[in-house]
C-alpha cells in the first residue's frame, strides 16, 4: 500500500466540503436503498424458499403501496435536485472581484497566463483564501479543466470561452487533469495546482521578466493596425473600443449584447456573428492569424481602454 | 380488367386484413423514423439560423428561387399522380396504374435533373462547402455562409437520396406490373410506395421554405 | 380489401390547393414580415404537409393507431427542439431584450 | 426426435436464407456472442495495462483504440441487439401466439445489415482501429483524430438500420399479430418492455444515424457543420449524439427488465406485483428517456438553465425504475422461491441495477456531477446498469429459455456457480471504480497517479474473475447441446404461450393458433406437480 493510499479525496476549496456533504447525503440514500432491497431479496428468498414454502399466495398488487414507493423516491430526488442545483448555481456565479487567470488548453498541455506577465505551463499557482477565476479556451479540440481536490471541472471548448472559479483553502500541491478525452496523450495532459499564501503568490508573481498581457496585446493592436478603423473618437469605420468592455452593445438586426470576452473574441475571429448597429459588416476575420493566446492578450489590452485613460500606453509602441 | 386479383396471403398472417394492417402500420412507423432522420438536421439548422439569421438570409438568396419553386411544383404534381396510381391500383385498373406510375417516375426524374443542375451551378460558383468554397459577399460571413451551404447540401442531398431510392423502387414496381401477363395488381405495394413517395414530398415541402425562402424581402 | 375514399376529382382539388399554397408561400416571402416571415413559411408548409398526409396518404381513412404513428416522429422532434432551446436560448449570444437577471452568466463576464 | 425449427432442414442455405424468426434469433445469438468476446478481449487488455500506474504495456495510441473498440463493439454490437435481437426475435412471436414476426424477410435482412455493419467495424479494427472513443466527439473526430473514423462510423451507421428494422418488426407484430384473447394487459411483461424499447429505437436511432453522416461530411468533404473555427458549435454534436445515446441506455436495459419480470414470477410462482404499473413504467421510461440527454453535458458549457432542466428531468426517470425494483422485490413476498440459475441472474440484476440506478441519481445531481463527470465514477455507474443490469438480464434470459431454444438442459450446478462467480467478479471489478471516480481518476486514462494503484489492481483482479465467469456458460451451454438432458416442453412449469409448444418449437411455432383466456403469470397454487422435483431429476440425468 503506497503511503498516499486513500479512499476519499482531499478537500482544498470552499466547494469541496459543500459537495462532500451533498455526496454524503446521496451515498446514505443509495446505501439505504441498496441495503433495503438486498436484505428484502435475501430475506424473502430464504423465508419463502420452495423447500419450506409450497403454498404461494397470489398477490396482484397494491396501489397504495406502489404509490408510496413512487412518492418517497420522488421526494428524495427533489431534495437532491434542489440541493445540487443550489451549489451548482454558486459554482457558475462568478465572484465579484476575482483574481483573473487566463488558460489556453491545447493538445496536450495547459498554458496559463497570470496577470502582470507571469506565465506557466502545466502548473497553476494560486493564492489561498481568494476567489480565482479562470477564463479558458482551447486551441484545438475539447479539453476539460479538472481539479479533484477543489471539486471543480469545466470543459474547455475551441471557439468559446468558458470559465471556472474556486477559492482554495489549504496550501499544497494538487492534481490537475484533462477530463475530456482529447487524443493520444490525453492521460499526459496533467498539471499541478500549487496553492500558496497570498504573500508567497505575490512574490512569485512579481518574479518574472515576461511582459504582461496588456502590453503584449497593445503590441498586437499596433501590428494589425486595428486603430485604422477603431479610432478612439468613434469616427472610424469601426466602433470605438474605449469603454467597450462590459458595456451594452446594440446589434444590427436588433438586440444587444454585453461586451464580454466572448463577444470580443467573436468580433475579432468571427465578426459576422454580431455586427454593431449602424456599422457596416466590413471587419475581416483574423482567424488563422491570431492564436487563442494572442486573442486573450488583445482582449486584455482592450479591457484597459477606458475613458480618461491614455488611448495607448507608452509601452504599446512597437518595440524594436 | 376491373377487378384486382387478391393479394397473396403470406403464411404467417391469419387473413388479408391483418396483413394489410401490418403493412400500413409498418410503413407509418418507418416514416416516423424518417422524420427524426431529417429532424437531426433540422435541429442543427434551427440553431444556426438563430445565430446567423442575416448571413443565412444572404446565403439563401444565392439559391435559385425559380428552380426551387418549379421543383416544388413538380414534386407536388408527382404526389398527385402517385395518389392516382394508388387509386387505380385499388380499383384494379392496370393500364391506369402503369400510366400514372410512369408519369410519377418522369416527374421524379425531372425533379432530380433540376436539382442536379442547381448543384452543378453551386459547384461552378464555388458555393460547395469545403476547401474551394468562396463567398463573394461580406468576407466576414464566409464561415456561417459555408455552414448554410453545408446544411443545404446535407438536407437536399439526403432528400435526393430518398428520391433516388423511391425512383428505383418505382421503376422495379412498374416493370413488375408491366411484365405480369396474368396481371396481379398488388394494391398493397403500390399503396406502400405511395406513402413513401408522399412522405418524401412532405419533407421537400419543408425544405423549400427553410432553404429558399429565408427573408426574400430585401 | 383496401378501400380508401379518393377520386380523381378530389385529388385534383388537393393538388390545386397545394399549388396555390406554394404560390402564396413564395409571394409571402417577399413581404417584409420580419420575425413572422419564417413562421408564415413554416405554417404554410405545415398546411401543405397536412393536406398531403390527410388526403394523399389517406390519413383520414386510417385508424387512430396510424394517426398516432404519423404524429410520433413529429412529437419526438418537438421534444428535441424544445429541450435544445433550454440551452441555446441562453448561450453565446446574450440578448439583452430579456431583462437582466441576477443569475450569473456562464461566460466570463466582468463589470 | 420430432420435427422442429432446428432439424427442419440442415444445409447452410436453409440458415442463410431462413425467414424463421427462431433461426434469425440463432444467427443473432452467434453474432452477438462473437462480438461480446471481441469487446471483452479489448477490456482484458486495457485492464492489464491499468494494473500499473505507468503506461507500460501498450502505447497510448493502442490504449485509446482499445477502449474505443470496447465501447463501440459492446454497445452497438452486443448490448443493443442482445436481448431484443436474440431473445426477442425468438420469443416475441411465441409469446403472443403468432407464427412469425410481421415481416420475416425484413427480419432476416436486419441480420444481414447487422453483419455488414460488423464487417465495416472489423475492417476499421483491422485497418488499425479508431481512437475517438465510442462518443465520436467533434472536433476531435471530424478534424483532429487520424484513425479510421469513417470506417467505424460507417459500421455504427449501418448497424443502426438493423436495430430499426428489428424494432419496426416488433412494434407491428405486437400491434397486429396477437393471438385471440391476448389483450394488451394479458401480454407478458417481456413483450411490454420490448415494445417500449422498439419505440425508443425507432425514434432515437435515426438521429444518431444522421449525426454520423454529418460527421462523415465534415471529415471527408470538409463541410463545416460543427467546426468552431467557422462559427459552428461543437456542443451541437453532443446534443444530437446524446439525444440518441442516452435513450440507448434504456434500449439496453429495458428488455432485460422484461426478462427479469418473466424469471421472477416463474421462480416465485407468483403473479407479478403490480402488473399494470410495471407495464406503464416501461413506457414511462421510454418517454422520459428522451428528456434527459443533457445530463451528459453539465460541465460541457451548455447553459445554466439547460443544466437545471436536465437535472430535474433526470431525477424523474428514477421513479418508474424504482417502482419496478420494488415491485419485483414484492413479488417474492409469500411466494415459493426457487434458487434456479435464471433466478440467480435475475436477483443479481435487481441488486446491481438498484446500485446502478442510485449512483445514476448521484450523477444527475448537478454539483456532484461537476466533480465526478468523466471520471471512473461514471464508468462504474454505467457498467452497473449495462453489465450488472443488461448483461445479467440477458444471461438470465439465455438460461431461462435455453431449454426452449435448444430442447436441452444445461448442468444447473455449473449454471449456479457461474452466476455467483459473475456476480462476485462484477462487483470486485466495478465497485472500486466508484471510489476511484470520487478520488478524481478521469476516464480514458492510459496512465494514472501511483496512489490509485491498489484500487485499480482490485478492479483488474475482479475483471479476470468476471472473464472466467463469462467463459463458463459458453462452455457448459455448448456442452449441453450434445450431452444435455432433454428438457421437455416446460421444464420450469412456467406460464406463457412459449411454454405450451414443443421444445425446440416447430417451424410455425404452434400446431393451432392458441386462444388465450387467462391473465399473465397465472401460477396456480398447490395442485401442480412440484417443479423442484423435475429439476432434481434433470440434474441427476445430467451429472
Amino acid at each position: 500500500m503506497t503511503p498516499d493510499f486513500r479512499l476519499f479525496p482531499e478537500s482544498a476549496s470552499t466547494f469541496a466540503d459543500r459537495v462532500d456533504h451533498l455526496y454524503a447525503f446521496l451515498v446514505i440514500v443509495a446505501v439505504f436503498f441498496t441495503a433495503l432491497i438486498a436484505s428484502l431479496i435475501i430475506y424473502f428468498s430464504i423465508k419463502y424458499r420452495r423447500r419450506v414454502h409450497h403454498e404461494h399466495v397470489q398477490i396482484t398488487g397494491n396501489y397504495w403501496l406502489e404509490a408510496t414507493w413512487a412518492i418517497i423516491p420522488l421526494m428524495l430526488t427533489m431534495v437532491m435536485f434542489v440541493w445540487g442545483a443550489k451549489i451548482f448555481l454558486e459554482m457558475r456565479s462568478m465572484p465579484a472581484n476575482p483574481l483573473n487567470i487566463r488558460v489556453v488548453g491545447k493538445q496536450w498541455m495547459w498554458k496559463i497566463q497570470h496577470p502582470l506577465g507571469r506565465a506557466e505551463i502545466n502548473e497553476l499557482h494560486v493564492p489561498m483564501d481568494q476567489p480565482v477565476q479562470l477564463n479558458m479556451i482551447s486551441q484545438d479540440v475539447i479539453h476539460s479543466f479538472y481539479i479533484p481536490a477543489f471539486r471543480v471541472k469545466q470543459d474547455v471548448l475551441p471557439g468559446y470561452y468558458s470559465s471556472l472559479w474556486f477559492q482554495a483553502t489549504k496550501p499544497g500541491r494538487y492534481h490537475l487533469f484533462c477530463a475530456e478525452y482529447c487524443g493520444t496523450n490525453h492521460s499526459q495532459m496533467l498539471g499541478t495546482v500549487v496553492v500558496t499564501t497570498p504573500e508567497e503568490y505575490s512574490s512569485w508573481l512579481a518574479n518574472t521578466s515576461g511582459e504582461s498581457s496588456e502590453v503584449a496585446g497593445a503590441r498586437l493592436f499596433e501590428r494589425f493596425r486595428c486603430d485604422n478603423c477603431h479610432k478612439t473618437d468613434g469616427l472610424g469605420d469601426g466602433p470605438s473600443l474605449t469603454g467597450l468592455v462590459g458595456s451594452r452593445v446594440p446589434l444590427a438586426g436588433g438586440g444587444a449584447v454585453i461586451a464580454n470576452d466572448q463577444y470580443l473574441r467573436d468580433s475579432i475571429l468571427n465578426p459576422a456573428k454580431q455586427v454593431v448597429a449602424s456599422y457596416e459588416p466590413i471587419m475581416p476575420s483574423y482567424q488563422g492569424q491570431l492564436n487563442e493566446a494572442d486573442v486573450q492578450q488583445l482582449i486584455a489590452y482592450i479591457e484597459t481602454l477606458k475613458p480618461g485613460n491614455a488611448p495607448r500606453p507608452e509601452s504599446a509602441a512597437p518595440s524594436e | 380488367m376491373t377487378n384486382s386479383a387478391p393479394t397473396p396471403l403470406a403464411h404467417h398472417f391469419d387473413n388479408l386484413d391483418q396483413q394489410h394492417r401490418a403493412a400500413t402500420a409498418g410503413l407509418w412507423a418507418f416514416l416516423a423514423t424518417e422524420v427524426l432522420l431529417f429532424g437531426g438536421m433540422f435541429a442543427g439548422y434551427a440553431v444556426y439560423r438563430n445565430w446567423y439569421g442575416e448571413t443565412w438570409a444572404a446565403a439563401s438568396h444565392k439559391l435559385d428561387l425559380v428552380m426551387g419553386t418549379v421543383n416544388t411544383a413538380v414534386l407536388l404534381v408527382s404526389s398527385f399522380t402517385m395518389a392516382l396510381s394508388v387509386q387505380a391500383a385499388e380499383a384494379g385498373q392496370r393500364q391506369k396504374v402503369l400510366r400514372y406510375l410512369a408519369t410519377t417516375i418522369v416527374l421524379g426524374a425531372v425533379f432530380l435533373a433540376i436539382k442536379g443542375s442547381e448543384y452543378a451551378h453551386k459547384i461552378e460558383t464555388k458555393l460547395l462547402p469545403g476547401p474551394h468554397f468562396h463567398w463573394d459577399g461580406v468576407p466576414a460571413d464566409q464561415g456561417p455562409a459555408e455552414i448554410f451551404f453545408s446544411y443545404y447540401f446535407a438536407l437536399t442531398g439526403t432528400h435526393a437520396v430518398h428520391m433516388v431510392i423511391g425512383l428505383l423502387i418505382l421503376i422495379v414496381l412498374w416493370i413488375r406490373i408491366w411484365r405480369e401477363s396474368r396481371f396481379v395488381v398488388n394494391g398493397q405495394s403500390v399503396a406502400n410506395m405511395g406513402l413513401y413517395w408522399h412522405f418524401v414530398d412532405v419533407i421537400w415541402v419543408f425544405l423549400f421554405p427553410l432553404l429558399y425562402l429565408i427573408d426574400r424581402s430585401h | 380489401m383496401i378501400r380508401h375514399r379518393s377520386s380523381t376529382m378530389s385529388s385534383a382539388v388537393v393538388l390545386v390547393s397545394l399549388l396555390c399554397l406554394l404560390a402564396i408561400s413564395v409571394i409571402a416571402a417577399h413581404f417584409p414580415l420580419r420575425a413572422w416571415s419564417s413562421g408564415v413559411a413554416l405554417g404554410i408548409a405545415a398546411i401543405k404537409a397536412g393536406l398531403v398526409a390527410w388526403y394523399f396518404m389517406h390519413l383520414r381513412d386510417e385508424s387512430s393507431l396510424i394517426r398516432v404513428f404519423s404524429l410520433a416522429g413529429v412529437f419526438c422532434l418537438t421534444i428535441m427542439l424544445t429541450l435544445l432551446t433550454t440551452d441555446y436560448s441562453d448561450r453565446h449570444v446574450q440578448r439583452l431584450e430579456a431583462p437582466e437577471h441576477d443569475t450569473p452568466r456562464p461566460v466570463g463576464q466582468r463589470q | 426426435m420430432s420435427r422442429n425449427y432446428l432439424n427442419a432442414d440442415y444445409n447452410v442455405w436453409s440458415w442463410l436464407f431462413t425467414t424463421d424468426h427462431k433461426r434469425v434469433a440463432i444467427l443473432y445469438l452467434l453474432s452477438v456472442t462473437f462480438y461480446f468476446f471481441i469487446g471483452g478481449a479489448a477490456a482484458v487488455l486495457f485492464r492489464l495495462e491499468l494494473m500499473t500506474p505507468q503506461g507500460d504495456l501498450v502505447l497510448p495510441e493502442t490504449y485509446n483504440r482499445l477502449f474505443t473498440l470496447h465501447g463501440i463493439v459492446m454497445i452497438f454490437f452486443f448490448l443493443i441487439p442482445a436481448v431484443p435481437s436474440v431473445l426477442g426475435n425468438f420469443l416475441l412471436p411465441l409469446m403472443i401466439g403468432a407464427r412469425d414476426v410481421a415481416f420475416p424477410r425484413l427480419n432476416l435482412a436486419s441480420w444481414y445489415v447487422f453483419t455488414l455493419g460488423g464487417l465495416f467495424t472489423i475492417a476499421a479494427i483491422l485497418a488499425g482501429g479508431v481512437d475517438t472513443g465510442w462518443t465520436f466527439y467533434t472536433p476531435y473526430s471530424s478534424a483532429y483524430g487520424n484513425s479510421n473514423v469513417i470506417l467505424a462510423a460507417a459500421g455504427v451507421f449501418i448497424v443502426g438500420f438493423s436495430s430499426i428494422l428489428t424494432s419496426l418488426n416488433f412494434l407491428v407484430t405486437i400491434h397486429t399479430m396477437r393471438a385471440p384473447g391476448l389483450t394488451w394487459f394479458r401480454l407478458p411483461l417481456f413483450v411490454w418492455s420490448n415494445y417500449a424499447t422498439s419505440i425508443i429505437v425507432l425514434l432515437g436511432t435515426p438521429v444518431l444515424t444522421i449525426t454520423l453522416v454529418l460527421i462523415a461530411l465534415e471529415r471527408l468533404l470538409k463541410f463545416p457543420i460543427f467546426d468552431p473555427a467557422l462559427g459552428g458549435d461543437p456542443l451541437l454534436f453532443q446534443h444530437l449524439f446524446w439525444f440518441y445515446s442516452h435513450p440507448a441506455v434504456y434500449i439496453m436495459v429495458l428488455p432485460s427488465m422484461g426478462v427479469v419480470s418473466e424469471i421472477v414470477t416463474c421462480f416465485s410462482r407468483k403473479q407479478i406485483f403490480g402488473y399494470r404499473v410495471i407495464a406503464f413504467a416501461s413506457l414511462a421510461i421510454a418517454f422520459l428517456g428522451f428528456l434527459v440527454w443533457g445530463h451528459h453535458m453539465f460541465v460541457s458549457g451548455q447553459s445554466l438553465y439547460a443544466g437545471f432542466v436536465f437535472s430535474f428531468l433526470s431525477m424523474l426517470v428514477a421513479i418508474p425504475s424504482a417502482v419496478k425494483v420494488f415491485n419485483w422485490t414484492a413479488t417474492l413476498y409469500r411466494g415459493s422461491v426457487e434458487w434456479s440459475t435464471p433466478m440467480l441472474y435475475a436477483l443479481g440484476f435487481i441488486g446491481l441495477f438498484t446500485m446502478g440506478g442510485l449512483t445514476g441519481l448521484i450523477l444527475a445531481t448537478l454539483a456532484v456531477d461537476v466533480h465526478v463527470h468523466d471520471t471512473y465514477f461514471v464508468v462504474a455507474h454505467f457498467h452497473y446498469i449495462m453489465v450488472g443490469g443488461a448483461v445479467m438480464g440477458y444471461l438470465g434470459g439465455i438460461h431461462f429459455w435455453w431449454p426452449k431454444i435448444t430442447g436441452r438442459m444445461y448442468p444447473t450446478s455449473w449454471g449456479n456457480f457461474a452466476a455467483i462467480l459473475i456476480f462476485v467478479g462484477f462487483n470486485l471489478t466495478f465497485f472500486p471504480q466508484f471510489l476511484l471516480g470520487y478520488l478524481g481518476m478521469p476516464r480514458r486514462y492510459h496512465a494514472y497517479p501511483p496512489e490509485w494503484q491498489v484500487l485499480n489492481v482490485m478492479s483488474s483482479a475482479g475483471a479476470s474473475i468476471l472473464g472466467i465467469g463469462y467463459l463458463l456458460p459458453l462452455g457448459y451451454l455448448l456442452w449441453s447441446l450434445r450431452y444435455g438432458a432433454a428438457a421437455g416442453n416446460n421444464p420450469w412449469h412456467a406460464t406463457g404461450l412459449e411454454w405450451t409448444t414443443q421444445s425446440p418449437p416447430i417451424t410455425h411455432n404452434f400446431e393451432q393458433t392458441p386462444i388465450v383466456t387467462s391473465e399473465p403469470y397465472d401460477y396456480q397454487p398447490a395442485d401442480k406437480p412440484a417443479p423442484k422435483k423435475v429439476v432434481v431429476e434433470l440434474e441427476r440425468t445430467v451429472t
